[in-house]
């Protein structure tokens, strides 16, 4: 299976409650929790689109946009 | 007509309350009459004396409970021992002669039939021995007739039990006129 | 449809506290029913009263919030009366197995066709703390001050004895489980039940010094293992996950509906 | 007893059964299509019938785990846009007071049957009562309103029944019909209507277009909300909580106001609408009886039985019990010499009854609370004794 | 706010607590034994606070799994010889209430605190209501008499919680005790009561010797019936069926109508023992104001602020609403202008107030029903429109 | 003390139906009672309501007669508050299982000592005959005329998986395992489950054309066998007697002993 | 072991309902049901003192008294 | 004395309930003073602003609840712009200085303090942040005085928290002084 291809994400920041599970589970540390507790995506390079933080995340705050290998479009 | 207050009483299986059902149900589905039926429940209908009671009218009735029974019928003698006294002054009281005894001081017509052992002798099945009294209360009483209640019991049970049913009935009738007949009392 | 579009977006951010396992829950219940295909107006959430129950108030299906244990109660009514319909039932742990224990067994035992979703945080969140029948022996809440004496249920085994015809238990830290059992619970023809192991950090881990929700989440991640692991051997207070029951036998909706065929005459 | 009028006598529609089994007719005829309960002496006739008739009918019959249960399965049943009753006695209808205040908050049309029975508690199972009738109104936790009708005869438990369901689809609510004892289990003949003969209150629904947004809350003009069936189109929250007109949990103290009034005025704004009543020479009378379920035959009896005497008693016959009809009270007491309460408790109606007049010193209660039926001679005496006479 | 008479201030005895707190020091002070509940807002504090205490004082704590059982099992625990309690609020009160009858008939005493919130239904779990006054009254199936008490600050919640363990006691039976989420949750100062300065009520247990016939439903002539523990020589039956002076089971109309009328006269013939009631400035007063629990105190505020300004106010603070004191209010009514009854509900106590007085034409009502505390100037304005002076 | 000395003669004879099963469980319960050598004052019995539940009238013991259901949270309330008490509590299929079903999970996952006999006639005896959640599969009642579609509960599953240290089953023609078994609950140091097929002649037997009391326990006789018995093997259909569970786990009542023990301070 | 000795039965004729259960499950056809339906000792000779009857009497009317072997005393 | 009503407000963790109640405590228990505490539950609770209301008077208060503050107290703002209209006019606003800003409309002093940047600066844990803010308003208000604050503190935390909670309190009583001296507003 080829691999998924990053293209950024998508955080409702007003939903954030900053417990930081996205944060501690990430496989690849890609996210961090900014000054004022929300989630921020301090390493995106690093992200290899497993989107667990998105499955995680209690508070529905956070999405990953990746693109199947093969195709250009977003959401899969 | 006048209004006839009906108490029927005897023991658990006997059948009794069967009786009186069916007797104010052909009143009221063939007789163009009015009825109604209460009966005892509960603990008062555990063990003792098992009770219905009957109205019949051609005029509404509202107040369904019997007080003062102008027909009294007792199965049992823990029955009449209970009930004796609800029996007007000049009421019509209607026992077994077998299983019922020693009626004499109540102030009412005695009409004691000996419905179990004619059962027996001729039906040989106790249960329709509560359709032998229903058929003695109403050749008694005319105020239903017998046709009425037998359709009604063909309605309502089997077709095999058809026969037996409407000699349990006839069979009561007959042990009226032969009370009559021979007089006693 | 997106995820999104399943929920009404209009009361997010929702009420629960940072970190609360039911979140965790809503997501994978979302994706779930996107992944089975469903129709929105073909599912219907019935919830009881707990921070669990207020699950049903965030979905876009047809919900009713009810009482308190009492949803399966509810649910079972409108299951029955309109069999089409997709009955999901998320039930908070007291709400499922206190005060709604009976008619938890009960719904297991006639199988209909629902999906009951026990969202186990160990603890009664909404009123503040106090311990429930699947809090551990031991445990601290706000009404067993010095470690609770009572002994907790095991839903797997009550739900199985009770005569649940699909059960099956996960975390909210096996987000893919998670998802995964949800679709197939809601896909069983009979009734169902899913219990998750779902965080109370501001309660059951403030006050069973646990940590926070990543703590918990690490005990769900250490302590579980999948049926018939090796590890329970070795270390049997090792929680199992998994499905623990799939079998078939008569659902109740659809046993109705032959006596129905049965009996009924037209004009009668 | 009383005739429907709109119905023909025939060998095929007179029937001689229960009261029960009545309630069970008059539900069928109204379109129940799903029955949820829990079998209890005096009321289990009830759910036996409903066991027997619905699946002929295409409608289900479930024997739940226990009362609450039962009530809860049949408001699901009602959001789905099904007509739905329960049926129970004293314990049972305790039982259902939490769910009941639901169905009151949530606005769940449904049916519950109360067959009283003497209580309180376990009481005399099998005798009959009238003590919850105040329990019918304020069984439940919160302030609220609710209809409760009863009836004393076999055609009228016909009647009420079908106005149960009538009333419970026009105001959306939860209606309490409580039967006793003795006519549950009383036998008469009944005439069974012919279909069409007593009119139906179909659940409305409302108009609004898929997309456009449903307002499950939003009375209309005339007071009533039209439903959505689960699994129709609009999807919206149902909830115990204080909710807006969308359904969703509100503590806004104006929208708490507004739902509250709205509970309360939509029964007691149509008063005249609920109360059911039968009178009986009321026009000349200058004693008045007032009454209701069982004890009401037996007031008829006496009024009956006085009138042929030439004495001058009226009866008025209470169907509604809930909301009060005071008014009509008020009118009926006001060129009495005195009135007679006839019920069996300790005087639950007398207490509205007095609330209803000018002159409540010249309401008294003729009552029986041994469980046995009171009898024409037990209210004759408390009328002796009032009138001077003694017994 | 009110000092108890008894008790000196001291610094040990001087506490800032919850109601709800105070309630269970009242509990413990009164000698509760054991407690069974089920945790619902705004009443779980006196749980907490129970599962703390009580081992503490070799008492115990049982958190049920419903409202239902919990009511149960403290009905068990008091035929073993404990005083014993259990609180609620109102949904879990609506699920007490067959068990409710059950402790009446059976004449089992024990306290069943209900903190009242919003209601119907779920309601306002966190807002203040007091909607359950009647449910209190008639939410049993079935007509009995019943002992509800409440408070309106820190001092009388510990002291009428320890009366309700007193009545309980005395009169055989189950007390209520309505508090309501402001009261509970309010924290304010209490002085607590050093030992003996509040009297109480030991199980008055039976004298008769092993081997005598004991009757455990037969009253002695003061209308009090002995007691023995499960456990001691007498055995007998607790049932909840009309039963005979041995506990077993009747259906004789005698014996129903006796016991029946014994359970009402045990409660409404003390109706003056039972009475508890406060009244501020009434010798003068011309405006009356009538009202209990958190209710009363926007009253009494009111009422200062007036006093202070030369207006005659007053106020009868209600603390025992059932048995309903009538005489009291009709004293208290006779001589002033009107009467205003202030209730967070639709006037449930305004109508036990009509029924007792003569005018009931000058009996207004000041309420508000949105979970809101009534405020003194919401009173103020109803007083203002009685008066003919608009708002 | 003679077997009659333990109940009230001047209630016999009794109200039950001639051939009721619930008179030889009474019978046994007797027997036991005289073998353990109890003191009649030492021994409470709570019943709720039912036919089964006029037992406790016919005792001469403490005894409760409460409420539909409810027996074993009252009984609770007794043991609790005196543990030094037997307290036995029989009930009804309805009464246990029915309404009462919460209550004897929740008394099985406590674990306190208390005897819980199940009176299984499998049907309301006391209302009139309806189908019961133990009236099997297909079975007649009178609120199942068409045959019942309920599944039914298996008590000894469900007790053993809510948790009850003891769970044994017999029938009222095994008299003596009745009584033995009876006695073993009642000696347990636990919450017990003792469930006995009980004959109902009068309702379950007419309805289901089995006939009357001797012929349904003809059926005890043929269609039941002892646990492990090799025909259970031949036949699954034939039903298990024996005792299933017997297990130590900490007692409630010694546990809150002990949690006072721990925490009670003289004049606090 | 030695047999017991069997002695008579006594039977509360009041509280026999006469269901037939000890009748049908005397192992040794002992006893019978008489005109009036209640349970008589037909053959008292063949009763071997097993007690069936008694344990099994859902009507506690019947007792069976034996002595139990090298005694002469009535009951157990 | 004047009734003295307070509005503390600010959101969920911040310890703004604890705060209301350790003052209003300290005034019944060490200065003979009345004081009743509410506060918000449930879904007001929840998300959004808290609030707490206490009344202090040295005569028995009957109506707990506060409509109109003496003393407004804002940690957030949210709770700010929530509550802000309850403010009596001439009454007095303490907020913190870095989390609520544009109070100048209000009809009253105005006394913002930094007090969360002082917590973080000197003391570093935020969990005192409401001891700073419970020291800032009494010695703002001179109700109840400091001692009676601290020795209830001291009574109601563990000792190993007692320096630092001591020292927020001084920290908070201290920018009181600071603003006093400063003359800001
Ligand atoms: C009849 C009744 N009793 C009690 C309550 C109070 N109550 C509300 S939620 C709840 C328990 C919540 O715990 P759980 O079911 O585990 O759900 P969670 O909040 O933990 O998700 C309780 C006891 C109630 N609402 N109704
Ligand atoms: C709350 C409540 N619901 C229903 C009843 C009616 N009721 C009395 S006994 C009973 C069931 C009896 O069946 P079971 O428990 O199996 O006992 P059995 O009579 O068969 O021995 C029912 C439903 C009641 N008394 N109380
Ligand atoms: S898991 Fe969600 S709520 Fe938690 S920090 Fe990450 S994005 Fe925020
Ligand atoms: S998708 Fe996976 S790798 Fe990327 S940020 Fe999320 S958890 Fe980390
Ligand atoms: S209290 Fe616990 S269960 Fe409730 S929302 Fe907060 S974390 Fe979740
Ligand atoms: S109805 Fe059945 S259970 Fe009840 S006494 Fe008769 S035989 Fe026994
Ligand atoms: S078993 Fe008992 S009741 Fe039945 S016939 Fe024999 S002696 Fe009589
Ligand atoms: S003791 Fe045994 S052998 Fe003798 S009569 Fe009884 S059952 Fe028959
Ligand atoms: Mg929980
Ligand atoms: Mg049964």
């Amino acid at each position: 299976m080829k691999k998924k291809q990053y293209k950024g994400h998508k955080i409702e920041r007003s939903w954030c409650k900053g417990c930081g599970i996205c944060v501690e589970f990430c496989p690849k540390q890609v996210l961090e929790l900014d000054a004022e507790g929300k989630v921020s995506v301090a390493r995106p390079q690093d992200c290899i689109c497993c989107k667990l933080c998105e499955l995680r995340c209690p508070d529905l705050a956070i999405e990953v946009i990746c693109t199947e290998p093969g195709t250009e479009n977003g959401h899969e | 007509m006048e209004k006839t207050r009906f108490l029927f009483s005897g023991s658990g299986g006997q059948g009794v309350i069967t009786a009186a059902i069916l007797m104010a149900e052909a009143a009221v589905r063939f007789e163009s009459l009015n009825a109604v039926q209460t009966q005892s429940y509960g603990a008062a209908a555990r063990g003792g004396a098992t009770r219905s009671d009957v109205i019949i009218w051609d005029k509404p009735i509202y107040f369904p409970k019997v007080t003062q029974a102008n027909v009294l019928v007792c199965l049992t003698q823990e029955a009449f021992n209970k009930y004796q006294e609800t029996i007007r002054p000049g009421g019509l009281l209607i026992a077994d002669s077998g299983l019922v005894k020693n009626t004499e001081k109540i102030d009412a017509r005695r009409m004691q039939l000996p419905m179990y052992a004619a059962v027996m002798d001729t039906i040989k099945k106790p249960v329709v021995f509560n359709l032998c009294m229903l058929g003695a209360v109403i050749s008694a009483t005319e105020i239903v007739s017998v046709d009425s209640v037998k359709r009604l019991i063909a309605e309502r049970f089997a077709p095999e039990f058809h026969k037996t049913n409407e000699q349990a009935v006839d069979l009561g009738a007959a042990l009226v006129q032969e009370f009559y007949s021979t007089g006693r009392n | 449809m997106a995820v999104k579009d399943y929920i009404r977006q209009r009361f997010f951010p929702h009420m629960w506290c940072p970190g609360c396992g039911h979140g965790t829950i809503l997501n994978a219940l979302l994706r779930a029913v996107e992944t089975l295909g469903l129709k929105k107006q073909d599912i219907v959430m019935v919830s009881g009263i707990g921070c669990s129950a207020r699950i049903s108030g965030y979905v876009d299906f047809h919900s009713m919030h009810t009482l308190h244990g009492r949803a399966l109660a509810f649910a079972t009514g409108v299951k029955m009366s309109k069999p089409e319909l997709n009955v999901i039932v998320p039930m908070g742990d007291g709400d499922a197995l206190a005060i709604g224990g009976n008619h938890f067994i009960h719904a297991a035992r006639r199988n209909i066709e629902m999906t009951a979703i026990v969202m186990n945080n160990r603890i009664y969140g909404m009123t503040g703390g106090q311990f429930s029948p699947l809090s551990a022996h031991g445990s601290m809440g706000t009404t067993a001050p010095y470690g609770n004496i009572d002994h907790d249920f095991d839903v797997v085994e009550l739900a199985t004895a009770a005569g649940a015809t699909f059960v099956a238990r996960t975390t909210t830290y096996h987000v893919h489980e998670l998802s995964d059992f949800i679709a197939q619970a809601i896909s069983h023809k009979g009734f169902s039940v899913l219990e998750v192991l779902s965080q109370c950090p501001t309660h059951y881990g403030r006050r069973n010094r646990v940590g926070g929700a990543v703590d918990i989440l690490k005990t769900y991640k250490n302590n579980t293992v999948r049926i018939g692991s090796d590890k329970k051997q070795e270390n049997p207070d090792l929680i199992e996950r998994g499905v623990f029951v799939k079998k078939e036998l008569s659902e109740y909706c659809r046993e109705y509906d032959r006596l129905i065929a049965r009996e009924h005459r037209e004009a009668e | 007893m009383n005739k429907t009028p709109e119905t023909t006598e025939t060998s095929e529609n007179i029937k001689f059964m229960q009261g029960n089994d009545v309630c069970a007719q008059g539900a069928l005829y109204a379109g129940v299509e799903f029955f949820a309960g829990y079998p209890i002496t005096p009321s289990t006739e009830i759910a036996e019938q409903m066991a027997m008739q619905l699946p002929k009918h295409g409608g289900k019959f479930m024997q739940m785990e226990d009362e609450i249960s039962s009530l809860c399965a049949i408001i699901g049943a009602s959001l789905t846009g099904h007509k739905v009753m329960t049926a129970t006695s004293g314990p049972g209808f305790s039982l259902m007071q939490e769910a009941l205040g639901y169905a009151v908050m949530a606005e769940i049309p449904c049916v519950i049957v109360n067959v009283m029975r003497g209580g309180p508690s376990t009481g005399l199972p099998t005798h009959v009562g009238q003590g919850d009738v105040n329990q019918a109104r304020y069984g439940v936790h919160g302030d609220h309103a609710i209809i409760a009708l009863t009836a004393s005869n076999h055609q009228d438990i016909f009647r009420m029944t079908v106005e149960a369901f009538n009333f419970a689809e026009t105001y959306r609510t939860p209606v309490i019909l409580l039967l006793d004892e003795m006519t549950g289990h009383l036998r008469e003949k009944v005439v069974l209507p012919e279909p069409g003969a007593i009119p139906l209150v179909k659940r409305l629904r409302t108009a609004v277009s898929n997309g456009v947004d449903y307002h499950p809350y939003l009375p209309r003009e005339d007071g009533r909300l039209p439903m959505s069936d689960f699994g129709e189109h609009h999807r919206y929250n149902v909830t115990g909580l204080y909710h807006d007109m969308w359904g969703f949990p509100s503590e806004d103290p104006k929208i708490v106001y507004g739902l509250i009034r709205h509970l309360f005025d939509k029964i007691e704004n149509n008063i005249h609408q609920i109360a059911r009543f039968r009178k009986y020479y009321l026009k000349d009378a200058d004693i008045l009886l007032i009454s209701y379920g069982a004890a009401a035959r037996s007031a008829l009896h006496l009024v009956e039985n006085r009138r042929r005497r030439g004495e001058k008693l009226g009866l008025l016959e209470l169907q509604t019990l809930w909301p009060f009809p005071g008014e009509i009270i008020r009118e009926a007491c006001r060129n009495v010499k005195f009135t007679i309460v006839v019920e069996m408790n300790m005087g639950q109606v007398l207490e509205q009854v007095r609330l209803s007049v000018d002159t409540p010193e010249k309401i008294f209660l003729a009552n029986r609370i041994d469980g046995e039926l009171i009898t024409p001679t037990d209210i004759r005496n408390i009328k002796r004794v009032i009138q001077g006479k003694g017994i």
